[in-house]
């Protein structure tokens, strides 16, 4: 579940035949959007902690800006944390 | 979908309808890990002194984790066992 | 909106135009969303229920899991009971 | 979309634009009714001592249901009034 | 980000090239998803305002009516305040 | 996705990828515009004697967009420094 860059194939792409070109642009297509539904999330949760919602002017104080940058940093923990455990919990599963 | 269904499709069907059920498992294990990393740090990460997570925030994530996916599978075995009987039954007049 | 095994006409797909085959994917592409949608919302909901959020460990107790399979139950019948609600009211919409 | 526009299409686009609309129509019915049990079952179940719901909980499961179709057919007529409204409007510059 | 009712080249579908035409359904598409997804934000936002969750019955009452329907209103309202925020700021980000 | 990636990419691909990305752009642009009305409104409009905003709904509104732009601004700068962190350290292994 980790990001990666291009592996070898999508490299080759004009070596594909059209199913396996289909394919990748479906995982890209993929890809694309779990990092947007990501970065989303990650906006909304550090959104909700960390800003004042009592909209007396428009800016972010340095409380908040210092929050969101140590909720950003943490956020990104925890999407290290729960992408592990999800890995072992899938081979687990796989084991015969 | 009922594998008797399936297995009954023409191979190019059978090959396409196999295709959008992969994708659609993939797409809702990508969204269940978001969720899941959205759940979790709502309920156990609070204080914001260091960018770092404390340890005992690090456990609380593992452990809610861990609980999380022991609920899902329990809930799976009953939601198979609840479509099983509604099979069964003769549906009601929609 | 009830759950229906195939009718007749998923059985022939080679028999379909072009078109309706194209159709009878799309259908089975809503029903498997939506299927998808109503387990996530069963998950979501009875987690919210019966689950204790202090996670002093990683597993259920007894009574989360007496829980967990009445919540289970009782959402089913509730999809039930929305169901035939809904299609009352669609009956009642395309009445001239 | 603009009945006057949909017409003025050619043949052909038209069916598919009429096929796209139904998708969506259909997607939408079924993910309200999704959020439908969602939603009533929060507010209306809130005991598992059993595994059938109590008669009240089925009251209020059906009483909600109403309430929000209902409600939901209120905002649709209020909600093509204030897309009509707009219309005539010339939009704010952008 | 304004609702806009077909503008020239929608109307001239006959001229496009096929690449044209894709795209013109695509946007179509989205236009179609936005005015979904904010009927039902409407919906849901005027639902937690306005209605009373204890359904002694399933008909709303005087004040829940007003209230449905001045919140649709003032809903709207919002959707162009926002959307011209949303506008100017696109604006500024694209100044060189 | 990486640009050096995507130009590599054969021409016809390259141009398909590209009309995905901003499919998927102007979508999430759309969503965000329809979730920012719903968070400020929810946070903003409380009272509903009359039908047109007040004037302070109309500030608090305009404030909480202000605010959400700015703070989603600085999410995306710590968002792109974490990805690129990430890339450098070898992955944990999966």
């Amino acid at each position: 579940m980790t990001d990666q860059g291009g592996g070898g194939g999508q490299n080759n792409m004009q070596t594909m035949t059209p199913e396996q070109r289909e394919q990748a642009f479906a995982m890209a297509n993929q890809e694309m959007e779990y990092r947007v539904d990501l970065f989303n999330k990650l906006v909304h949760s550090c959104y909700e902690k960390c800003i004042d919602k009592r909209f007396k002017d428009g800016d972010l104080n340095v409380g908040e800006t210092a929050c969101v940058d140590r909720c950003s940093s943490k956020y990104w923990q925890s999407v290290g944390i729960v992408g592990q455990l999800l890995g072992a919990n899938q081979q687990q599963q796989q084991q015969p | 979908m009922d594998p008797q269904l399936l297995n009954s499709l023409p191979e190019e069907d059978k090959t396409k309808m196999v295709a959008m059920i992969e994708t659609m498992q993939t797409r809702d294990s990508l969204r269940m890990y978001n969720n899941l990393v959205e759940k979790c740090f709502s309920e156990c990460v609070n204080s914001f002194r260091r960018k770092s997570l404390e340890k005992d925030e690090e456990r609380c994530v593992s452990k809610c984790c861990e609980k999380f996916l022991k609920h899902s599978a329990r809930v799976s075995v009953r939601f198979a066992e609840l479509n099983a009987q509604t099979m069964e039954q003769p549906p009601p007049a929609a």
